[in-house]
């Protein structure tokens, strides 16, 4: 049996170990956090749309045409920023978003959630945001139709729909007055997660796409959660006309996921690891250029660091040779 | 302190107690073990009696020789607020073992220290998979055990197991199995241990020392060994549900020692069957 | 924050697949995550690791020696010759969802119980005298395996008595679970074995005034430290997941929940069992309890050896960067 | 037993689920036969065993019965330091412990008020009728004395814990036995040897008090109930505590709850518990 | 046809899955019949079945508890213009040693106008209710309803404390005072 033991590294693994003490570059450095790649490492000046990282209690701007938006507040007729993380802006409204937070959602975002609670009429739902998220009873889609009303005998089976610890994909519908998101899976694509197994990464890598369910090519289904949950599993061929209503609750993994399915699906919840570990921007493309990238090595390496790194890494340098 | 009980000296401690230099104590010796004239692999006899708790919903009593033990079986009924979790499908076994203050050589204190908190923790480990918690959804059935008198700390914890299941069974609450539980005790046993007490292994020469198991050790016996197991295990299933080591053993001997309790828990099985039966008989002639 | 539950699905796909031996992070049954340790972080301590596993679990495990009273039983007059270890295990209620409140109560006392258990004599109060190291019994031996038995630990408490009757060292080892990723008890005694090698203590020295008073100087060389006796005896964990009909090594969080019976077994480098535990509510067969036991110590002793020998090119880097006048370099929470 | 039913309305239940729903009306029916669901007179008491040394592990133990109500006492010798106030004093501190293993009317975690008052009165008793002159407890005047730690823990609650309990502190207290010990410098040694009549020594107990229990249960008719059980004792208004030594001297009356009663019927429980105690004098001896 | 045979204990075998089917107070595992209750074991033989039921009846009965469809007798201990608050004592005619909690939601409480149930006008606490489980509820109480004529209030006392007698199906009249109450009354079996 064999055992890596370690001695562990300062974040960045490739000689950037120093950095901390050079704090010349600080900039360059937490840049590094958000996708060394996807963005030029640039100047200070985010009107040019390059990067401007800040830290609580610095100022932005003192240019007082701006509107404060999140996470900022104005001293002194000085915009200054209240949590650590990258400065965005659209038109005359600067908000700053944090690096490390929770979810923080918007309307119409595809979230993978785990239902924590059951309560009367509704579910309560962990989306790795700073309180639960709720799905109504009457957000769902129930069996026998999508027209059927919502009935009494409904509210004392709601375990038979969803019971703790389930997993959900669903959309974000409307904000509740205390800032609750509150859930819908009115539409067939939501719904029970079966058939393969929940990742974790940080809210901020999912890039916002048009489509968050992805069928790779490999034969493995990915939902890309904006929360930072992110379900994989074996490909189940999709005709939304053909679902049985009946069938969307059903816990029953189907039956044939062979052996080839589990290490392909193993093999690209790694993949996404190794991007989270990297701090790459996570989407179908991506994923697919590290799956390549991985699959130079045996399955069981891919839980290295090491490994991880250099699959990342691999996927980032296609991502630029696509760019061009 | 404690203002809710009455208040004693505080810094109270046990006298010290001293061996006359020619009074020799026990120690281990070959086919002699401390208490009657057992052999390595006998347990002491067991007096185990049902529905000696009238306000519990099942109860037991258990006797082995000076260990004794008595729990009571509640349930299942609604959980108390401080139990209270999430809903759940299935019910809870929640035991709680107690020492009672007179039980052991040092006076316990009435609060739950860590180790009988951990050892309810093994009590409801062991049991739990006999009980069809599925049966009953979010209720919890709850059983209390308290040890009058501690004779072997590894045996008290078997025969704490032993009796917590048969209350469970006269409680009426649906079960997979009984649970019988056993302990061992790794003894190096001195080969010709005449006068001196040779409890070190290096002293004897190598040879002159034998490994043994010796089954439900008491209290004395207890103080010599090199580490015990104690075995809990469904004789009707074959299925061990609980085991606990301590102390260092090769492999084989482990092996053997597991094979040793569990021919301990079938013979110890036969008494709880009979003890269960009796309180059938006993139900029809009251 | 995680939440300590999971899906019947979930549930499904971890059972079917360790069968077919692919693990959800394409591990097979028996492989273990990376872990990494770095030792001597905290400076004010007699000895501490940093142990990591790849995937979220992190502690920090400190050795603190002071000097206490020996602990004599009344009854039988033992331990007037002996030190002490003292355990205590704390999960911080941040790591996970069921841990807050009074939740982490149960876990904190299970887990010091049971660090205590493998770590101190427990009730092997067989009398181990100093003498044993050097018996030519003990040398003869074939395995050459220690022959104090003060208990599974291996280390010799004797040692660290310092006025028979009155003085000793008191080993406190205190662990701190920072962060839940599954396999909390294995990490910890490679945690522990790992703060133990790192720790020093300064040499006593015993002074006699005639009348049966003794006293003791305390030498504070820094270069006269000593290291625990027996160090090298003490015991590791391997824990294992009955899933199904199969067990597994090193479970994620996902895989713990699916486990129905878990069975900890700690070894040390002789192989011999110093502690078997089980836990969770399942049970098994006792010829899969065998079998678990046996693949446990194999991996077991595989695994002291890896780990010693991290120990020790860790040891030797450091002693290196001293030797050039230079502090060893240690990441301690800067690490990633 | 089992020929009441509801008659109050047209529904009907066993006797089981009526007494679950309406036990007062249930005993009601009952005691104005003159009789009590076991099968006991109103002044009947239950029958009570008592066995010595059952713990071994205890200086001194005993086991009392009465009725369904099972209590352990153990007594365990410490040594402690004595008070400023009484330098050649020892210590008897009784403590009742109602887990809740004996009845589900129990909580875990700190004694129940029921339990402090139990033992609480058990104190009193000990010390108000000074039951043992605690110098029998001094091993060095002003430096150590034997502190007995008597803890009761009830196995079994069926009511009137109160005779039970006391009659098991005397039954062990009578059953201890304490090792001759040796003071130097401040340690206190015995001898491990086995116990003699000469390295050994037992208490002498000035007097045995008893306690005789009544539950009050209605007012009106000052219905006495004798040796109440535990269902008795929830449908009572109070109850009388006689407590006598064996010189039928007086050592307390103790009434609690609610309801009153005339200084006849006092008058006629210590009548009463004349003739229990010396009964159960009997089982002591 | 049922015979008693031999008294058994939880885990003994009792015979073949394919000879017999499991009844209660037992389980099937792996291909065998076993115990799960202290009790006699019972062979019963009904028309039609293929094969003989075998079953355990208990010795030492297990304490009742609610299930779903299981009628109940409880006691109201508050109500709130929601649900009334009741405490579970007797299940299906069985005693229950210890209380379990249960509400009757506002919507529970009469199969009809069920908008226009007033709890208080139903139910008051102290009130002993007949109710049936409809669900095993949330963490804490098991959900109940009395919209069923044989369901609802079968014993109360006045405010003036006298013994209330039904006199329709939504009032009652206390034997004291005569006073009328509103409750939701059930029907006297």
């Amino acid at each position: 049996m064999q055992v890596s033991f370690l001695s562990p590294t300062a974040r960045g693994a490739d000689g950037r170990a120093s950095s901390r003490k050079d704090d010349q570059d600080m900039d360059l450095d937490f840049s590094d956090l958000l996708g060394q790649h996807q963005t030029p490492k640039g100047s200070k000046d985010f009107k040019d749309g390059s990067i401007h990282v800040v830290t609580p209690g610095e100022t932005i701007t003192s240019d007082t045409q701006f509107m404060r938006g999140h996470g900022t507040y104005v001293e002194q007729e000085k915009l200054v920023s209240s949590v650590a993380g990258v400065v965005e802006r659209v038109n005359k409204l600067i908000s700053v978003k944090a690096l490390n937070t929770r979810y923080s959602g918007e309307i119409g975002d595809v979230v993978v959630g785990r239902i924590t609670e059951v309560t009367q009429k509704r579910w309560k739902v962990d989306v790795n945001g700073r309180q639960d998220a709720i799905l109504m009873l009457s957000s769902i889609n129930l069996p026998g139709g999508v027209q059927r009303r919502k009935q009494e005998s409904d509210e004392l089976q709601m375990r038979t729909f969803f019971m703790e610890g389930d997993l959900v994909v669903a959309e974000l519908q409307a904000f509740f007055h205390d800032g609750a998101y509150s859930l819908h899976t009115r539409s067939l694509k939501y719904g029970k997660l079966r058939n393969g197994s929940f990742i974790s990464v940080a809210p901020a890598l999912v890039q916002r796409c048009k489509s968050h369910f992805h069928s790779l090519s490999m034969g493995v289904d990915v939902i890309l959660g904006l929360n930072g949950y992110i379900w994989v599993s074996a490909y189940v061929p999709q005709n939304l006309d053909e679902i049985d209503t009946e069938q969307v609750y059903s816990n029953k993994n189907k039956e044939d996921i062979s052996a080839e399915d589990r290490e392909r699906i193993a093999r690209v919840s790694n993949c996404i690891l190794a991007l989270a570990q990297e701090l790459m921007f996570i989407n179908d493309t991506v994923i697919t250029f590290a799956y390549e990238a991985s699959l130079q090595y045996p399955l069981k390496d891919l839980i290295k660091q090491e490994v991880k790194a250099a699959i990342a890494n691999e996927a980032a340098a296609s991502v630029d040779n696509l760019r061009g | 302190m404690d203002r809710k009980r009455v208040a004693g000296p505080e810094n109270a401690v046990a006298p010290l107690v001293e061996y006359p230099k020619d009074q020799l104590r026990w120690a281990p010796q070959q086919e002699h073990r401390h208490s009657s004239k057992r052999q390595p692999e006998d347990i002491r006899p067991i007096y185990l009696k049902t529905g000696l708790i009238n306000q519990a919903n099942g109860s037991a009593y258990i006797e082995l020789e000076r260990t004794k033990i008595a729990c009571g079986v509640y349930g299942p009924r609604q959980k108390k607020a401080s139990q209270l979790s999430s809903f759940s499908g299935k019910g809870t076994l929640n035991c709680e073992f107690k020492f009672a203050t007179f039980s052991c050589q040092k006076r316990r204190h009435h609060i739950r220290d860590a180790q009988e908190r951990e050892l309810s923790q093994v009590l409801s480990q062991a049991l739990a998979p006999a009980v069809r918690l599925e049966l009953f959804p979010k209720s919890v059935v709850d059983v209390y055990v308290t040890v009058l008198e501690n004779d072997g700390l590894a045996a008290c914890l078997a025969a704490a197991i032993t009796c917590a299941s048969v209350a469970l069974a006269h409680a009426g609450i649906e079960m997979l199995d009984l649970v019988a539980a056993c302990s061992g005790s790794y003894m190096t046993v001195p080969r010709n241990a005449l006068g001196q007490p040779q409890t070190d292994a290096t002293t004897t020469a190598a040879g002159a020392s034998r490994d043994e198991i010796w089954m439900d050790a008491d209290l004395e016996e207890e103080k010599h060994e090199d580490g015990s197991i104690v075995l809990a295990y469904m004789p009707s299933l074959n299925q061990v549900t609980h085991v606990l080591q301590n102390g260092r053993a090769e492999g084989a001997v482990i092996s053997q020692s597991v094979e040793s309790c569990i021919e301990a828990c079938n013979k110890i099985y036969a008494v709880m069957q009979h003890s269960l039966l009796e309180s059938i008989t006993n139900g029809k002639t009251q | 924050m995680p939440t300590n539950l999971i899906s019947p699905a979930e549930r499904d796909y971890i059972l079917k697949g360790v069968e077919a031996n692919v693990r959800a992070d394409g591990r097979q049954r028996g492989d273990y995550r990376e872990v990494s340790i770095e030792t001597g972080i905290i400076s004010q301590t007699s000895g501490s690791a940093r142990v990591k596993i790849a995937g979220g679990t992190d502690m920090l495990v400190s050795v603190r020696a002071e000097i206490g009273p020996v602990l004599v039983d009344s009854e039988t007059g033992d331990g007037a010759d002996k030190g002490q270890i003292i355990c205590s295990v704390e999960c911080v209620p941040s790591a996970s969802q069921g841990w807050e409140g009074r939740g982490a109560d149960d876990v904190n006392n299970e887990l010091s119980q049971i660090m205590a258990r493998i770590l101190s004599s427990g009730n092997a109060m067989v009398d181990s005298t100093s003498t044993d190291a050097s018996s030519p019994s003990a040398t003869s031996k074939p395995s050459s395996t220690p022959s104090s038995k003060g208990g599974a630990a291996g280390i010799d408490l004797s040692k660290l008595c310092i006025i028979p009757g009155r003085l000793c060292w008191i080993l406190y080892i205190d662990a701190l679970i920072l962060d839940y990723g599954g396999n909390i008890i294995d990490a910890l005694l490679m945690g522990t074995r790992a703060a133990i090698f790192d720790t020093q203590i300064p040499k006593t020295q015993l002074q006699e005034f005639g009348d049966g008073q003794f006293d003791f100087e305390l030498q504070d060389d820094t270069e006269d430290m000593v290291t625990i006796e027996g160090r090298e005896n003490m015991p590791i964990c391997v824990t294992l997941n009955k899933i199904g009909a199969r067990y597994i090594v090193d479970a994620s969080p996902l895989e713990e929940l699916v486990t129905e019976a878990r069975l900890t077994i700690a070894v040390n480098k002789y192989g011999q069992v110093c502690g078997l535990q089980k836990s969770q509510e399942g049970c098994m067969e006792p010829s899969l309890l065998l079998e678990m036991i046996q693949s446990g110590k194999t991996m077991g002793q595989a695994l002291i050896k890896q780990l010693d020998a991290k120990i020790e090119a860790e040891a030797a880097t450091d002693l290196s960067m001293r030797m050039q006048g230079k502090p060893p370099q240690k990441y301690g929470f800067f690490a990633q | 037993m089992t020929s009441v039913a509801a008659t109050s309305s047209t529904f009907t239940f066993s006797a089981a689920a009526f007494q679950r729903l309406h036990p007062a009306e249930y005993f009601r029916k009952f005691v104005s036969q003159g009789v009590r669901p076991d099968g006991r007179l109103l002044s009947g008491f239950r029958p009570t065993t008592v066995h010595k040394s059952v713990v071994s592990t205890a200086n001194g133990s005993s086991m009392v019965r009465v009725g369904g109500t099972t209590v352990v006492c153990g007594i365990k010798a410490e040594v402690a330091e004595p008070t400023l106030e009484a330098q050649d004093k020892g210590y008897i501190v009784p403590n009742v412990e109602l887990s809740p293993m004996c009845s589900s009317a129990f909580k875990a975690g700190p004694p129940s008020e029921q339990a402090q008052v139990v033992s609480d009165a058990i104190d009193r008793i000990l010390k108000d009728s000074d039951v043992v002159d605690l110098e029998q407890l001094c091993i060095e005047k002003g430096r150590a004395v034997w502190a007995l730690w008597a803890d009761v823990v009830c196995i079994s609650y069926d009511g009137n814990i109160l005779d039970a309990a006391l009659l098991a502190v005397m039954t062990a207290l009578t059953n201890v036995r304490l090792r001759k010990p040796t003071y130097d410098e401040g340690v206190v040694t015995v001898s491990g040897e086995a116990l003699t009549e000469e390295n050994s020594f037992s208490l002498t107990l000035t007097r045995t008090p008893l306690s005789t229990t009544f539950a009050i249960f209605d007012t009106p008719n000052n219905t006495l109930l004798a040796d109440p059980n535990s269902a008795e004792e929830n449908v009572s208004l109070g109850r009388i505590t006689v407590t006598l030594d064996e010189k039928n001297q007086l050592c307390g009356v103790h009434k609690v709850g609610s309801g009153s009663c005339s200084p006849a019927l006092i008058k006629s429980c210590i009548e009463r518990a004349k003739e229990r105690t010396q009964e159960l004098r009997s089982l002591l001896a | 046809m049922t015979s008693v045979m031999s008294a058994v204990v939880p885990g003994q075998r009792l015979g073949h899955v394919q000879e017999y089917i499991a009844g209660p107070g037992t389980y099937s595992h792996q291909d065998f019949l076993y115990a799960s209750v202290v009790g006699l074991k019972q062979v019963t033989t009904a028309d039609g079945d293929e094969r003989p039921t075998l079953s355990v009846a208990r010795e030492n009965t297990q304490t009742a508890i609610p299930e779903i469809d299981a009628i109940v007798t409880c006691k109201v201990v508050r109500v709130n213009p929601k649900f009334a608050s009741v405490n579970i004592m007797v299940v299906d005619g069985k005693p229950c040693t210890d209380n379990f909690q249960g509400i009757i939601r506002s919507q529970d409480v009469r199969a009809t106008e069920k908008d226009k149930v007033k709890i208080y006008n139903s139910f008051r606490p102290g009130d002993i209710v007949r109710a049936q489980v409809i669900s095993l509820g949330d963490a804490r109480s098991y959900y109940l309803s009395t919209a069923l004529n044989e369901l609802g209030v079968i014993y109360g006392t006045s405010i003036a404390g006298g013994t209330l007698v039904p006199i329709s199906w939504q009032e009652m009249q206390c034997t004291k005072t005569k006073v009328i109450e509103p409750r939701k009354c059930a029907k006297p079996m």
